[in-house]
């Protein structure tokens, strides 16, 4: 309906091939990205931060990791969470080793720690396939949980293995620990997932993407016309481990400035960040997003509506229904729409491009 | 707007292009969607593919007054190498590309062609099948070199060796190029056309610059055409109306031309390039319009009722506001919220949402399809003219829309009627004469340089020439009355059900008619009433059709019952065809339109049945299937009586 | 009736510059044996598939051509004897690498990436072609992004040869099968292979779809001087399009040579007749 | 060097110091295989006649379990409340079959997989709501399930069992019987089969699937229950325990996904390898190895047998 597509046309393959080749869509996001750059530190409280925005981006990062690996290679992955920690202690030892080390460059760091760590656990996946494969993600996490709660070092020897963010400075501005000013936190934040949610779209558009999406939809058939599938899977593998790794960094350093290995375990973070990616859309990075801010949002809300009805709900009856829902959500995705909100995003644009008629 | 040619010296083609390749340089001249994108050449860059292309042909033996064939869809290639012939004084004369080798073999002997340009091996097949009999055929060129590589006869060239070839001799022969076109001038033929003609074999009608490129500018003025403007070209380069708008108004006023990437995609293309200047003869906006219609048909209640309450607005509302009368505070805000929701939108899927000017002509338009274009914001016009007065003799106004007129005479152009009735005219784009036919060219240019359109028409009150007919074809019942044939078909063919019709009366005692019913529509309606066939024959003959196509009847009968002229030629027996009417059986011209002669000879039984008291008639016809097999099918026809004609009001009058 | 006109359409082509019969060797096996468990798939076949011809594997069901195509990709590692690929013995390669010498293939049940439009299914195509590292991909400048529009025109290439241009963007999941058989050939043309192993490439074709697949399965031949080899059912077209025609009947090679040739072999008349074995 | 020494030899050495030991820790380690296997029992049924991993096997303990008590708890006799949690089952494998697996039919693998896992926590929502977030108690003497531990004298040393998994063991190789002879002998057990085949050809020859997955459903719940009480009996039963999902994991791997003995082999060989493994290594290794332990044990076999211990071969075809 919004949609004028008359007359853009394309005179180049660069100008056929960009990220959103129509202008309208084009408008629509880079407002969108304007937007969370500017309205956020304007008007955003404390709360928005600590409850939504916050969330909200560590989460999306770490599915859209995982998306890369799930959704557009194939290749579950149960251990999500066990990333995250590698992630988030790598990025704790640098930080505390090199105080003076620029925080971007920690993440990067980290991430690559963290992609090391993938390839690793990627390396069967030549011959290890489907669940098989996700059981090997299982492994690696309850390995690396142990390992955190074994080796002393990796927390600095704190006694109850909990980590955090140490205060650092960027431009003179605190970014980081508990002094930090939330709105320059938020913007290192969003800087941080926007770059590598363009850097994802880039590859995913590209050779590589169309390589794994090969594998996924036919590996056998991409293996016969010539994709390596050892070295795409590792690539994936490793990709989707540093955006996890990543993840997990802004997660613990950024966001809960504070926790102890438990933050880690299975049904705190793999699951929710599965969901997000089954919720949100498999192979989809807008998708990674919108599943982060719905699994998010929905305590929120829950919470936040049954006092607005006048109902005196105890906290943990909140939390079982929560259970409910969500489980109930994901199976109701799962039966209407296994491609998640990004799939219907994507047909409301469809309809939208060609209303009124239906198709 | 940059500033104009001045015709009077840049007075040919090839003149012209120099001067845009001069003066716009850098604007885009032509767009080809191409390998998955619009490849686009400015005019510098165009007019040094025709220098290349034009030296090619010379190196080759092309010369001063020789005739060059040009076969294929629209690409830019074929259209630089009519420039580039033009520039050596050759004459270009370009072919339907999708004419069977005989009808091919007849305009290049006639043409006595020396040269021929083909598209691709389709076309290089074709003439290979009938060199032998066209002595004059010298050298094929053939633009791509698909499925070329065995083809080593001597005389067939590849387009790119003839550019390297001519990048060469322009080297070696460095003002040979613009000598070339100094020696030009407007009184030289520019391009001969031949016109498919309802009736008789094809005559080359042959142009001169000063006639196309006046004409063409008159028009330019008129509606105020720039180079901004884009068009897409997607009608037989052989048809005079591709000729102007492509060339001349391109090189007179501009404007960008661009070609589809096949002649598959031509919608898609169309809304992807979003042109501004638009043509279709009446049956595509039909077409598009019962596609609109059909797919409408399958969205939600609440989409159909919206789009359908939004129509309501629009007509009411829409054309008034296109004309530019008032239309009260709530009908605008309506409009624009119907704009909104749905004619923009509807714009963007057609493609038409940049279109400011868009015409219609060859036939008449159905005034449901004219005011549904309009409706939605369309500036759509219609315009009356022909190969031989080089397209535009009157164009509808802005402002003037009416649906049953052409519109006023451009600047330039005298209309007269005769006393037969017939439309006469005099204008810069009159043609020279019909190649090697003389007696053709006598009886259609009178000596004083009038040109005869063979059209019956009169002036309206406002000064818009109307057309009922071809002359020729206005008969007489045999009580005397009045008989327009095509006027009846037109109204017939009003009807989305209705395909196409064909009515008989001059010298009978009633009217009757063939109907052909449109199967995207009526086969629509089947689905939707749950009723099945197998093909088309099935479902033209079940009996809830024919009643449906009664209904219509009646209705063309009581609008022709409020003319007294036409009142008593009412239809009374019509039966519905079984097969469509089909240019490969020869029954329409390539051009869709109907060839009343041939299919009186083919049908001459249902003819005679019609006139007698039969309710039925048994026929088999001979059919050409689409990969040009032939085959012949059966049908037993049924006849329909239209009872109780309205006559009231004639009899009444009389 | 269409089918005749289709067969001397066909034949006229194929009379025009075909390869002598003393071309070059491109591949050969010798004396292959294949087998799964205690089945075996092919036993002693020797064959060989020369430069620029057309060469047709047939046979009735589970005759082990597909596993004769599955050898050549190297899907399968036959468990005797030797392949020769452009005059050197080839040990057991992985399939990419096999692709990367330059063989291409189709599949029986099409094997086209559902979630992919048809650009993408055969921009997969050029893979093996594409070398740039993918840390360039990242900002999707420089080298990488040179490299993926150069490919694009090559792919648009393909798409305009097999007539697909309406089709560019769709998913390949919405095609109807005969296009998806003609973007799968894409595809494989798309890696611009020395040898294209089609397998049955017309299968549940209308005859129409089965028409355009021989034009193009001819032009790719003439075109590019492809060298084919097809399994196909359809006898008409095999003895129509193919140079030379390996039959084979429970994984034994009993007939070669040229559609003529086999037509007459008793073996074959026995094999396609369901006659018993002595 | 110390630590090389601790991983190499010292084990060794341990073990021929003690082989009694050694053999009450193999002993312990069947136990503890013996519930491992009757998990992944459940999981294994379900995925063999409906190719979906049943991640929701772990809630499904709990809840039948649970169910049980909180029925004893309202004074039912214990028979009865073993009744009423099967019937339980019974009805919420139907339920599942009309909610979720009849509008799932066709789904990759992964994804029903995945509506398991949503399935798992809508469950623990909605059991918690009803039964409440208190770990309890399995009462074991109304089962009549032994609580002492018996003491084998063994080479002047001895070796101790509890009653409790002793009866474990009873229990489980009892129901692997009764399946067995079910799936074999009965005429629902035989079209069970014919769907785990192909479920084309099953539904050719007429067999009902949907009623099919509900038998199957039903079965893996009664397996739950059986698991859940005797997990129970031996400490307490509270929702944390729908993790032990995930400790099957690596038994299916092992023993492959379809074959119900490989599934008992596999599980006795974690439950073994776990323990020994701990009681050995695990020092040395920093102690708690068993969490991770059984997951490496099925990696470094799956690299060896991607298709299981008793799981088909798998062919790969193109």
């Amino acid at each position: 309906m919004i949609y004028r597509e008359g007359g853009q046309i394309k005179t180049s393959y660069a100008a056929d091939q960009q990220i959103f080749p129509i202008n309208q869509d084009r408008w629509i996001i880079y407002g969108f990205i304007a937007f969370l750059f500017v309205i956020p530190p304007l008007f955003a409280t404390e709360y928005h931060y600590e409850v939504i925005l916050y969330p909200v981006l560590s989460l999306g990062l770490a599915a859209l990791g995982l998306n890369i690996l799930t959704g557009y290679c194939g290749l579950i992955s149960l251990g999500t969470g066990g990333f995250m920690a590698v992630g988030a202690y790598s990025a704790f030892k640098i930080t505390t080793a090199f105080p003076d080390l620029n925080i971007f460059i920690v993440f990067i760091l980290a991430g690559v720690i963290s992609a090391l760590f993938g390839i690793l656990i990627g390396l069967p996946s030549l011959r290890i396939k489907g669940f098989y494969l996700a059981v090997t993600t299982l492994a690696a996490h309850f390995f690396i949980e142990w390992a955190i709660n074994r080796i002393d070092w990796l927390s600095n020897y704190s006694p109850s293995h909990t980590i955090g963010g140490p205060p650092r400075d960027m431009f003179g501005i605190t970014v980081m620990g508990p002094t930090a000013d939330p709105a320059a936190k938020y913007l290192i934040m969003l800087i941080v997932v926007v770059v590598l949610g363009f850097v994802a779209k880039n590859l995913i558009r590209g050779r590589v993407g169309r390589s794994w999406m090969a594998i996924r939809d036919m590996d056998i058939a991409a293996e016969l016309i010539g994709i390596k599938p050892l070295q795409t899977k590792l690539l994936a593998f490793a990709i989707s481990s540093f955006y996890i790794g990543v993840a997990g960094a802004l997660y613990v350093l950024m966001y809960l400035e504070s926790v102890d290995p438990e933050a880690f375990e299975i049904l705190t973070t793999s699951f929710p960040v599965l969901f997000m990616i089954i919720i949100g859309g498999l192979g989809s990075i807008m998708g990674a997003f919108m599943g982060a801010a719905f699994i998010v949002l929905i305590p929120v809300i829950l919470r936040n509506s049954f006092p607005a009805l006048g109902l005196d709900v105890p906290s943990h009856v909140i939390q079982h229904i929560e259970f409910m829902l969500f489980g109930g959500l994901i199976v109701f995705f799962l039966i209407v729409e296994p491609h998640g909100l990004a799939r219907l995003w994507q047909i409301v644009k469809e309809k939208l491009r060609l209303w009124p008629f239906p198709h | 707007m940059t500033a104009s040619p001045d015709l009077t010296v840049n007075d040919t083609g090839p003149k012209l292009l120099l001067w845009n390749a001069k003066e716009r340089a850098d604007r885009p001249a032509m767009r080809e969607k191409y390998l998955g994108i619009w490849q686009t050449w400015s005019w510098s860059e165009m007019a040094g593919e025709v220098e290349a292309i034009a030296g090619g042909f010379k190196a080759l033996g092309l010369a001063r007054g020789d005739r060059i064939s040009i076969i294929g869809d629209n690409r830019p290639r074929l259209y630089w190498s009519i420039i580039a012939a033009q520039t050596l004084g050759a004459v270009p004369v370009p072919v339907y590309q999708d004419a069977v080798a005989e009808e091919m073999q007849y305009v290049l002997e006639h043409a006595e062609s020396r040269f021929i340009v083909c598209e691709n091996q389709e076309q290089v097949d074709k003439v290979l099948q009938i060199k032998d009999e066209c002595p004059k055929i010298e050298t094929v060129i053939y633009a791509d070199d698909r499925g070329m590589r065995d083809y080593n006869q001597p005389f067939v060239h590849n387009f790119d060796d003839v550019i390297a070839q001519g990048r060469k001799y322009n080297q070696d022969n460095p003002d040979a190029y613009t000598s070339e076109i100094a020696k030009g001038k407007g009184a030289d033929t520019s391009i001969m056309l031949y016109t498919s003609g309802t009736t008789g074999r094809p005559k080359g009608v042959v142009l001169t610059y000063d006639n196309i490129l006046k004409t063409a500018y008159n028009a330019v003025k008129f509606e105020g055409l720039q180079e901004s403007d884009e068009i897409l070209a997607y009608l037989p380069m052989a048809w005079v109306g591709d000729h102007i708008f492509s060339y001349a108004q391109a090189l007179t006023s501009g404007l960008c031309t661009a070609c589809p990437e096949s002649s598959d995609t031509v919608l898609i293309d169309l809304q992807e390039l979003g042109p501004t200047y638009f043509f279709a003869p009446p049956r595509i906006f039909e077409n598009l319009l019962t596609s609109v219609m059909i797919r409408i048909e399958d969205a939600g209640a609440i989409k159909r009722k919206m789009f359908h309450y939004f129509m309501d607005v629009a007509h009411r509302v829409g054309p008034k506001l296109l004309d530019g009368e008032s239309v009260g505070m709530g009908g605008r805000l309506l409009y624009g919220l119907g704009n909104l929701l749905v004619y923009a939108p509807l714009k963007n899927v057609l493609g038409f949402t940049k279109v400011r000017l868009a015409y219609t002509a060859g036939e008449a338009i159905g005034p449901d399809i004219f005011n549904f274009y309009r409706s939605i914001g369309l500036n759509l016009k219609q315009l009356y003219g022909m190969t031989e007065s080089s397209v535009f003799v009157t164009i509808q106004p802005n402002n003037e829309i009416r649906m049953d007129t052409v519109g006023r005479p451009i600047d330039d152009v005298e209309v007269r009627i005769e006393d037969n009735g017939e439309v006469v005219f005099k204008s810069p784009g009159i043609f020279q004469e019909y190649y090697k036919n003389p007696e053709a060219t006598a009886e259609t240019k009178t000596e004083d340089g009038w040109c005869r359109t063979g059209d019956a028409g009169f002036f309206d009150q406002e000064g818009h020439l109307r057309i009922i007919d071809r002359a020729k074809d206005v008969g007489k019942l045999n009580d005397g009355s009045m008989f327009a044939p095509k006027y009846i078909e037109n109204k017939l063919k009003f009807f989305p059900d209705i395909y196409e019709a064909v009515t008989f009366g001059n010298e009978k005692d009633y009217v009757a008619a063939f109907i052909n019913i449109d199967l995207n529509a009526m086969g629509n309606w089947a689905e939707r009433n749950g009723v099945a066939y197998a093909s088309y024959q099935e479902l033209s003959g079940l009996p809830q059709v024919s009643e449906i196509i009664r209904g219509h009847v009646k209705n063309v009968n009581a609008s022709l019952a409020e003319d007294p002229q036409l009142s008593g030629s009412q239809i009374k027996r019509f039966l519905v065809l079984h097969k469509q009417l089909d240019a490969d059986d020869g029954e329409l011209t390539r051009t869709q339109k109907v060839r009343r002669r041939t299919i009186a000879e083919k049908y001459g039984v249902l003819i005679d049945a019609l006139y007698s008291d039969r309710d039925h008639c048994e026929i088999e016809t001979e059919v050409t299937f689409e990969d040009g097999r032939k085959g012949s099918v059966k049908a037993d026809l049924m006849i329909v009586d239209v009872t109780a004609p309205a006559t009231a009001i004639p009899q009444a009058a009389e | 009736m269409s089918e005749t006109m289709n067969t001397e359409a066909t034949v006229e082509q194929t009379i025009a510059g075909r390869p002598d019969h003393t071309a070059e060797i491109l591949l050969s096996l010798d004396n292959v044996s294949l087998s799964f468990g205690g089945v075996k798939a092919l036993q002693d076949v020797s064959f060989d598939i020369r430069r620029g011809e057309i060469r047709a594997i047939i046979g009735p069901n589970g005759a082990g051509k597909s596993s004769m195509l599955n050898v050549i990709n190297g899907f399968y590692h036959p468990s005797e004897g030797t392949i020769t690929y452009k005059g050197e013995a080839r040990s057991d390669m992985r399939p990419d690498v096999v692709a990367r010498s330059g063989i291409a293939r189709t599949f029986q049940n099409i094997a086209l990436f559902s979630g992919m439009s048809t650009l993408d299914n055969i921009m997969t195509g050029r893979n093996t072609m594409m070398n740039r590292n993918w840390l360039w991909q990242v900002l999707h400048i420089g080298p990488a992004k040179e490299e993926e529009l150069t490919h694009r025109a090559k792919a648009e290439e393909v798409i305009d040869f097999l007539e697909i241009q309406a089709i560019r963007k769709v998913p390949v999941g919405r095609l109807p099968y005969g296009l998806q058989k003609r973007v799968e050939l894409g595809r494989a043309l798309a890696a611009e292979p020395e040898l294209l192993l089609l397998d049955e490439p017309m299968a549940g074709m209308n005859t129409e779809e089965k028409e355009d697949m021989c034009r193009f399965i001819l032009d790719v031949n003439d075109e590019f001087g492809t060298t084919i080899a097809l399994i196909e059912h359809d006898m008409s077209v095999v003895m129509d399009i193919s140079d030379r025609v390996v039959v084979l009947d429970y994984g034994i090679k009993i007939a070669d040579g040229t559609p003529d040739e086999v037509r007459g072999n008793q073996n074959v008349i026995d094999a396609y007749l369901g006659v018993s074995h002595d | 060097m110390d630590f090389l020494y601790n991983v190499s030899i010292d084990p060794i050495l341990q073990i021929v110091e003690d082989p009694v030991f050694f053999i009450q820790v193999i002993a312990e380690g069947l136990m503890a295989g013996v519930m491992y296997s009757l998990i992944a029992l459940g999981i294994c049924l379900i995925y063999k006649a409906s190719g979906v991993f049943n991640f929701a096997q772990g809630i499904f303990i709990v809840f039948a379990v649970l169910c049980m008590i909180t029925v004893f708890e309202y004074g039912v006799p214990i028979i009865p409340a073993v009744i009423v949690a099967f019937l339980v089952m019974v009805a919420l494998s139907w339920a599942i079959e009309r909610i979720v697996l009849r509008n799932m039919v066709n789904q990759e693998e992964i994804i029903m997989f995945m509506a398991t896992i949503g399935l798992s926590f809508f469950l623990e929502g909605l059991g918690q709501t009803v039964f409440g977030g208190d770990s309890k108690l399995v009462p074991t003497e109304a089962l009549h399930i032994g609580r002492d531990a018996l003491v084998i004298p063994m080479f002047g040393s001895s070796i101790r069992l509890q009653e409790l998994d002793l009866t474990a063991g009873v229990i489980a190789a009892l129901l692997v019987g009764i399946l067995a002879l079910f799936f074999q002998k009965t005429p629902v057990g035989r079209a069970l089969r014919a769907v785990a085949d192909d479920h084309q050809a099953a539904l050719s020859i007429g067999i009902p699937l949907q009623w099919m997955w509900v038998v199957v459903w039903s079965v893996a719940g009664l397996v739950a229950l059986v698991a859940g009480i005797m997990w129970g009996a031996s400490s307490s039963v509270d929702f944390s325990l729908v993790v032990i999902a995930l400790k099957a994991l690596p038994v299916l791997i092992l023993g492959g996904f379809t074959s119900v003995p490989g599934v008992i082999v596999g599980g006795l060989i974690i439950g073994v390898g776990e323990k020994i493994a701990e009681i050995y290594w695990g020092d040395a290794l920093g102690g708690s190895i068993e969490e991770w332990f059984a997951y490496l044990l099925a990696l470094v076999f799956l690299m060896f047998r991607p298709q299981g211990l008793f799981g088909e071969k798998i062919i790969e075809r193109v």
